[in-house]
């Protein structure tokens, strides 16, 4: 089975993790106008590619960030969940990668 | 045996011509542009080039006639939706499946088994109910029957689901069938074929031209065309085209797998789906079990097969019928499924002139197909949307107005 | 065929014997036979009817690769007899034979043949009427074995594996690669489909050695089902299913032997040379007395080597080409004398009066391989070995994502590029000749040693981003080299004959010329032609019959072969037994502490989730709705008790806490008093209810609040992700299954509640909605004032170990006052009296509060939660439906639970939930309405199931003690 | 394992308050320790097993009786800020024995028998759907715990493959 690397308890199927969906970031809903915000409700960016995504490992209800290319199903990097305040960088792999070798991760900060 | 075989018997040559003309280049422009050679793209171009008279049609496809979504589902076609809008729209492509071998002349093996959606809890039993009661009011056969009933129907299931899901109900609907998936392909290609529409396979459109707001062309990996209408009939690749053209709609892409067994003297007659244990299963002509479950867990555009789902299927196909432990199964494969907030497609025309869409299809298009094809065929011809898909169509979701088939959610394909 | 002295047959014990039946005939076998063998020893002439045409079919592969010997045996349907152990008394039949094997009615289809082309049944039968008679004939004659609907569940010990090196196949490179791998370090799995691993062909001290080494463990009888992701490899054996885990795979599961295809080739007594040398050589059957060898590579003149060497006598060779290579083998066959007939392929095999092969035709051919029209050649014979080519076993390979090239040279295809950590060897790598396998083993197996798994799955790694490690060189060997002087593959081993049955796929009866007039009708490519010509899909999927196929089809369009491409090879590689799959099939299910108590009580249970909970408590005496309503009186009247231990029960610590809750929750609770509960709704971002529960502030940093059963475990997963999202200084525990909760409720609940604790009480000191810590019964508890059901009541919330010490006090002290325990059904009557809905039930996927009324719990003003932005959309667009209270006149007929209310013929609403009042003396119910209906007082239709409607009328939500009297001070019995 | 005392706490500064009560906790995430803090009268048996789980959690068990368990769980209720009480009523069990890896082989996919136990490492895992905490006390026993709801589920689950592996099965250990 697929192989998911949770940045705290390591390499496990996936079956032991929750799928949370992409990470995605609303319009400010205070001044957004109802169509941004419908947008933002419903609409996803469908598309095959490099991702992303929320993921939990169920057993430690601990939630985490992977790179994930859609189309071949790949986990290019991991991300603690406090990441996505820091501000993730774009999602192209060169730039990931680059950029998380540079900051490294963000220091342990149990999620849960 | 039909006489129409002899012909077979007394000629030396094998008397059956194509079914498909091949094409060795694409022309500079056409009427009609469908992309997706797959049942739904080619039944509206059927019933274009019958109904409407428009034949300068042209079907491209990245891969091969009827190899997607149609070449992989397990080919069950049922109208026993929740919806008023469901239901209408899902009837009358049953009404249509019933003639459509007659009208292809090729035998599509649509055969009526009956449809038994299982209900394992008291909250399943009400939805059962909900959907009987809907369907009653449509004219649709389906009803909300009791354990008896369904053990009288299957003799061999096991009530007790090994103890861990009684089975308490279901819903019963008549008209539930299965078919040959690949005919249906085959049978509105050829028919379109005949009437002069274009089919071009290994053709991958690779972008879409836009002017003041209005479609004017395509291109493809074969060259450009010209064209002011063009049809996205893609499900599973939707957004791909969609990106091209810089439209965004809620739906996303997760793999959905399925599982056939070694052929089996036929001893299942009707199609069982149950919801609790999201298992579906039907015996095709061939004497095969052909099994699917619920939709993989996360996003993915690729079609791998994953060992948990044989595991899981095999699991609970046992609860069900656990005489099958010694039946082998022989194949597995996936498709990739358009999914939408709302578990409804997304037809009709959308913002750019000219660009109509058929999508959004989840796990049920199969059993669409002709109905597609009619209402589609419509709605690019007149440039209106068919009455039968209003409830559909994109922008519902800017407006907060959901179909509500969500409530029925559950893996009843 | 016929069974040789003693000592032949490598596998037999002579030493015991063993009877079975087959079509009801006695037999006699030996232990160490296979149930083909043990027929073909017997000399039965034929063993199977074919799929389409019920031609007699005999042995063609012997290992398991064809569906000629597919058997029903003791119950079991389409049993591989080329792979079974045949043990004593086995009673064995024939598959899909309409009155058995010899006598099979069906076998008139075979002069049918004409009729029925490719694709034969698209063409006919359809007419709408007299489909369903069709049909009925057609699934009479079509499945194979038969499945026993008596036979019982089997659980089988399914389990996880774990390897450095999983190799695929026990041949001389398989070998050599467990041996190198073991050498370089690596813990190594060694798998292969045969019962005993012979070695097949590779030097004996390597096979010794290989069992000797301890970091090699050796498995027969084990079949790579199918690859899967990140080195995954389902392994299939008799009895269980391994999922083995390897950190690099090596592929050497050789090639597989290809037919030739000439007319009547699926006679029985036509088969694959190694086919016959398994027979011969592990269970001492000999193929025939007069045996032909069709050739066209090297491997049949070894084959006759090894039958020579058992004291077979090979009659002649029939040598497809010009220019046989000139082995030692090919000298060693003409110093024996055989004849070789060069340049001639076998044409048609002849059927003898008991329906196995006669003689063999073969005709000239010339340099191209074209038939030339020279008169055939008759040479008697009994038994026909084809020779002629092989295909790579890469089935597996190409699942796990390695691309295959096709090699003019070889005639075969070959790996092009492997994805990393895995590794190919042997035949499968286009390498016949013994050496050159054993080295290549060698090179893939010390490789594989030394591929860890790549960084992305080292935990230590997990915080540096990973790249995947870019595919490794294709196959280091050039075509030369692995070709060398050999020729393995004849490049079209195909012949046409105008009567046909040329037989391309054994499984599905398919002839050369379906496949061409497959393609004729346009279905010309590889996967079009498979899906209309069924070519493939058998239980074998094609091991023998696609790459002929494609052979074919390359004639017709004009191409070569590697234009065409191979179709998609998907698990399994041989169909594995549902039994296997389902392993022991584990269901979790979850027990309240109480558990044991309500089954004391004669609780009937209901399911929900994965809980159970009583769905009322039988009484003797007493029937389900005389209990129920007890249930209910007793709340009404005394006092009763309910375990709700199955609601989510979450604790939020922290000097955010309420920040977090008025987030989440569409209510506002950072401003709720220390020591009060408030009523919370959920909602999702589109502004539909999706949960609701009661939020308890224990002290200024300390919330304990409640979830719906069914939600609780996704709703603290998201309250997860959205602190961690949020970074809010708190933290969340779900203590769901570490706290017992009961409510304890009635009129008389305070004064027995009084008796077991040191709460006060007192309206003053506890009002409703109010929540207090104290113990209970001695028991540390939460003790929560609240009002589902309309009477005066305590949710009393203490550690799971005291659940049950709690209830039995509660029930004690209970009884005196007309106590009972009450179920689900009870608490859904008392709630629907005091018009509470229940989320999922009276609500569905798109309730939004406006439609459910629920706008009181919520707090717009607020400057964030989740939904609020759609619900000033939703405002504006106004309610599609009303959720609202319905009364029945009639008390006669009840309407159900989701049974429609009809207005002028149209669909208005539905019922959401309904039950019959003892207190209130009518019947109730909830019901979601269209808008423009929703007044209080505006008389409803019903519709009922048998299309009758029943009266109602709209009526104020809440029917019971709508002044809530009963929570007021003072209020108790 | 009736007589044995559980608590767990959370939060920023719970390690500090176990240290401030004699508890030193493992340093590294999803680790675990015995701490002697709990030895008293019975010895060694005595000996706290402190659990790290993540980052900033931490589960204790011990004798009941110990009086370092006594104390803190009088104390943990009034902690102070930053240290949150977790509830612990989980179900635990004990597995050990020759066929241990077999068991778990098919009750879980995770590879316990590739674990560095010098690490001490502590497992969150699922073992036939059910979340469980596993702590490898080396010499092939191993303990670990399940939400009590799951523990009559699992522990008759597991009970029956031990016995299917030749192991004998004590019954609910709750």
């Amino acid at each position: 089975m697929k192989i998911m690397v949770c940045p705290l308890n390591g390499p496990r199927p996936v079956a032991e993790f929750a799928y949370g969906g992409e990470v995605r970031r609303g319009p400010d809903p205070d001044t957004c106008s109802d169509a941004e915000w419908s947008d933002h409700v419903f609409n996803r960016s469908g598309s095959p590619g490099l991702k992303y995504e929320w993921w939990c490992h169920i057993a430690s209800g601990f939630w985490f960030v992977a790179l994930r290319d859609t189309t071949r199903d790949a986990v290019l990097a991991t991300y603690r969940a406090d990441a996505v305040r820091r501000g993730l960088p774009p999602a192209a792999e060169e730039t990931a990668t680059a950029d998380a070798v540079r900051r490294g991760l963000p220091p342990a900060g149990d999620a849960t | 045996m039909p006489y129409r075989l002899l012909r077979f018997a007394l000629s030396r040559k094998h008397p059956e011509p194509r079914m498909f003309t091949r094409h060795d280049s694409l022309k500079a422009g056409y009427d009609v542009v469908i992309i997706g050679a797959g049942g739904h793209g080619l039944a509206a171009a059927y019933y274009l080039s019958r109904d409407h008279g428009i034949r300068n049609v042209a079907v491209l496809e990245k891969g091969y006639l009827g190899g997607g979504n149609t070449g992989r589902n397990t080919t069950i076609i049922r109208s026993n939706y929740l919806t008023p809008e469901g239901v209408r729209f899902y009837d009358e492509s049953v009404r249509l499946w019933q003639d459509l071998a007659v009208d292809f002349d090729l035998n599509l093996f649509y055969s009526t088994r009956g449809h038994y959606t299982l209900a394992h809890t008291d909250s399943a039993m009400r939805t059962m109910r909900w959907r009987a009661e809907v369907n009653k009011h449509f004219g649709v056969r389906s009803e909300a029957v009791d354990a008896a009933f369904v053990k009288r129907g299957i003799p061999s299931i096991d009530m007790s689901c090994g103890g861990h899901a009684p089975i308490l109900g279901a819903l019963f609907h008549e008209p539930g069938a299965i078919a040959r998936h690949d005919a249906v392909a085959w049978g509105y290609g050829r028919g379109a074929d005949r009437r002069g529409v274009e089919i071009h396979q290994q053709t991958e459109v690779t972008g879409i031209r836009v002017q003041g707001g209005r479609v004017v062309g395509v291109d493809t990996t074969r060259g450009h065309i010209a064209t002011s209408k063009v049809l996205c009939a893609v499900a599973g690749f939707t957004p791909r085209i969609l990106d091209m053209i810089g439209l965004r709609t809620p739906i996303y892409v997760h793999p959905l797998q399925a599982m056939v067994s070694e052929p089996v003297k036929p001893w299942l007659d009707p199609i069982i789906v149950s919801g609790s244990l999201h298992v579906y299963v039907s015996q095709t002509a061939r004497g095969e079990l052909v099994m699917g479950a619920s939709l993989d867990p996360y996003e993915l555009h690729s079609t791998r097969s994953t060992l948990d789902f044989v595991e899981g299927l095999s699991s609970h196909m046992l609860d069900l019928f656990p005489f099958l432990g010694d039946v082998k199964v022989n194949r597995q494969w996936a498709g990739l499924a358009d999914m939408t907030p709302d578990f409804a497609p997304i037809m009709g025309v959308t913002p750019l002139e000219g660009f109509y869409l058929d999508a959004g299809w989840g796990t049920w298009g199969f059993k669409a197909t002709p109905v597609c094809g009619k209402t589609m065929s419509h709605t690019v011809a007149t440039g209106r949307n068919h009455p039968l898909i209003e409830g559909f169509s994109l922008d519902r979701f800017a407006h907060y107005r959901l179909t509500g088939e969500k409530g029925a959610a559950s893996v009843g394909h | 065929m016929y069974r040789l002295e003693a000592p032949a047959g490598d596998w037999l014990d002579r030493s015991r014997p063993l009877r079975f039946a087959f079509e009801g005939r006695e037999y006699p076998g030996y232990a160490g036979d296979t149930i083909s063998s043990a027929l073909a020893a017997a000399g039965v002439p034929f063993l199977a009817r074919s799929f389409k045409y019920h031609r007699p079919r005999s042995i063609l592969s012997f290992a398991d690769h064809d569906s000629n010997t597919l058997f029903q045996v003791d119950g079991v349907p389409n049993v591989r007899g080329d792979v079974t152990w045949l043990r004593e008394g086995m009673r064995v039949s024939a598959i899909n034979t309409f009155g058995g094997l010899a006598g099979d009615k069906a076998r008139v289809l075979d002069r049918f043949g004409r009729l029925l082309p490719v694709g034969f049944y698209y063409k006919a039968f359809h007419g709408r009427r007299l489909f369903p008679r069709w049909e009925r004939m057609f699934r009479a004659l079509t499945g194979l074995g038969e499945v026993s609907l008596n036979a019982a569940r089997q659980a089988t010990p399914k389990r996880h594996g774990f390897c450095d090196v999983l190799v695929i196949g026990a041949g001389p490179s398989g070998l050599s690669a467990a041996m190198a791998a073991a050498d370089n370090g690596a813990s190594v799995v060694l798998v292969d489909e045969a019962l005993k691993i012979s070695g097949n062909g590779a030097p004996p001290a390597l096979l010794a050695a290989v069992r000797g080494a301890a970091s090699i463990s050796l498995r027969p009888a084990t079949v790579a089902a199918g690859y899967y992701a990140d080195h995954c490899v389902a392994l299939a054996s008799l009895d269980r299913l391994t999922k083995m885990r390897a950190k690099a795979v090596v592929f050497a599961g050789g090639a597989i032997e290809q037919p030739a295809v000439f007319r009547n080739n699926d006679l029985p007594g036509v088969m694959l040379a190694s086919g016959a040398l398994r027979l011969m050589e592990r269970h001492g059957v000999a193929p025939g007395r007069r045996v032909v060898v069709v050739a066209a590579n090297l491997e049949a003149y070894e084959a006759c080597a090894r039958l020579g060497a058992r004291g077979v006598t090979v009659s002649a060779i029939v040598e497809w080409r010009a220019a046989p290579e000139n082995g030692p083998a090919a000298a060693a066959c003409i110093a024996r004398g055989i004849p070789v007939i060069q340049a001639h392929a076998p044409y048609e095999a002849i059927r003898g009066p008991d329906g196995t092969v006669a003689g063999l035709l073969a005709v000239p051919v010339n340099a191209a391989g074209g038939v030339e029209s020279g008169a055939p050649r008759r040479i008697d014979c009994d038994a026909i070995l084809m020779s002629v080519g092989w295909a790579p076993a890469a089935q597996l390979l190409l699942q796990a994502g390695g691309r295959m090239r096709f090699s003019e040279a070889l005639q075969q295809f070959v790996p092009q590029e492997l994805p990393p950590g895995i590794f190919a060897a042997g035949r499968l790598n286009g390498i016949y000749d013994l050496e050159s396998r054993l080295g290549d083993g060698r090179r893939a197996g010390s490789a594989a040693a030394h591929v860890g798994f790549s960084a992305a799955s080292r935990p230590d790694a997990a915080d540096e981003p990973r790249r995947p490690t870019p595919p490794l060189p294709t196959v280091g060997f050039d075509e030369e080299l692995r070709v060398g002087e050999r020729r393995p593959s004849h490049p079209f081993p195909i012949v046409d004959h105008p009567d046909g049955k040329n037989f391309v796929d054994f499984d599905e009866d398919l002839q050369v010329k379906d496949l061409e007039n497959a393609a004729q009708e346009g279905f010309d490519s590889s996967e079009l032609l498979k899906r209309y010509s069924t070519v493939g899909m058998g239980p074998s999927q094609g091991k023998h019959s696609n790459m002929n196929a494609l052979r074919v089809l390359a004639r017709f369009r004009g191409v070569g072969v590697e234009r065409l491409g191979l179709t998609t090879a998907r698990p399994m590689y041989h169909p594995v037994p549902m039994k296997l799959l389902a392993g022991r099939s584990f269901h979790p299910e979850r027990r309240t502490p109480i558990d044991a108590q309500h089954a004391a009580l004669g609780a009937v249970w209901m399911p929900a989730g994965n809980w159970r909970r009583p769905e009322y408590y039988a009484v003797p005496g007493e029937s389900r709705a005389e209990s129920i309503e007890a249930e209910v009186h007793a709340v009404r009247s005394g006092v009763g008790l309910i375990d709700v231990g199955t609601l989510g029960k979450i604790e939020v610590h922290g000097p955010d806490a309420g920040e977090l809750l008025d987030r989440v929750y569409a209510g506002k609770f950072s401003g709720l008093k220390i020591g009060m509960t408030r009523y919370g709704l959920m909602l999702d971002e589109s502004g539909v209810i999706v949960d609701d529960g009661v939020i308890a502030r224990l002290a200024a940093e300390l919330y304990y609040f409640t979830t719906t059963t069914g939600g609780s475990a996704t709703v603290f997963r998201e309250l997860l992700r959205l602190n961690a999202l949020w970074g809010l200084n708190c933290a969340l525990v779900n203590v769901t299954g570490h706290r017992a909760a009961v409510n304890f409720t009635g009129p008389a609940s305070r004064d027995v509640l009084r008796a077991l604790t040191d709460v006060d009480l007192g309206d003053a000191a506890f009002p409703y909605l109010a929540v207090r810590c104290g113990d209970v019964a001695g028991v540390p508890a939460r003790l929560m004032r609240v009002g589902f059901v309309g009477e005066l009541g305590y949710e009393i919330h203490v550690p799971a170990g005291f659940g049950p010490t709690l209830w039995r006090a509660l029930y004690e002290a209970g009884r005196p006052r007309g106590l009972r325990a009450f179920g689900v059904e009870a608490q859904r009557v008392l709630r629907l009296e005091k018009g509470h809905f229940i989320v999922g039930q009276d609500t569905d996927g798109l309730t939004d509060p406006f439609e459910a009324n629920a706008m009181w719990a919520v707090a717009m003003q607020k400057p964030f939660f989740v939904g609020q932005r759609s619900l000033k959309i939703l405002a504006a667009r106004g309610p599609r439906q009303k959720l609202v209270g319905v009364e029945l006149a009639e008390t006669a007929r009840l309407p159900k639970e989701c049974h429609l209310i009809i207005d002028q013929g149209q669909i208005a609403g539905r019922i959401t939930s309904i039950a019959r009042s003892r207190a209130l003396n009518k019947s109730i119910g909830l019901a979601m309405l269209s808008p423009e209906l929703a007044q209080v007082g505006r008389d409803i239709q019903i519709r009922i199931e048998d299309g009758g409607m029943v009266g109602g009328r709209v009526a104020a939500a809440i029917f019971y003690d709508p002044e809530n009297r009963r929570q007021k001070p003072g209020a108790a019995a | 394992m009736q007589n044995r005392g559980r608590l767990g706490l959370k939060g920023a500064r719970a390690q500090e308050w176990l240290a401030a009560n004699g508890v030193i906790a493992p340093a590294a995430a999803n680790s675990w320790t015995l701490s002697e803090a709990g030895a008293g009268t019975e010895g060694a048996t005595d000996a706290l097993l402190v659990a790290r789980l993540g980052t900033s959690e931490f589960f204790v068990e011990g004798a009941a009786s110990a009086p370092a368990m006594v104390k803190m769980s009088r104390l943990l209720d009034s902690a102070s800020p930053g240290v949150y009480p977790v509830t612990r009523e989980d179900w635990g069990f004990e597995l050990g024995g020759e066929q241990v890896h077999e068991v778990l082989a098919q009750v879980c996919d995770v590879n316990f028998a590739a674990l560095r136990l010098d690490a001490h490492p502590l497992v969150m895992t699922l073992m036939i759907g059910v979340a469980v905490l596993v702590v490898p006390l080396g010499g092939l026993q191993y303990r670990m715990w399940c939400d009590p709801t799951f523990g009559p589920y699992l522990s008759e689950s597991l009970g029956a493959v031990v016995i299917e592996c030749g192991g004998s099965y004590t019954g609910d250990r709750g």
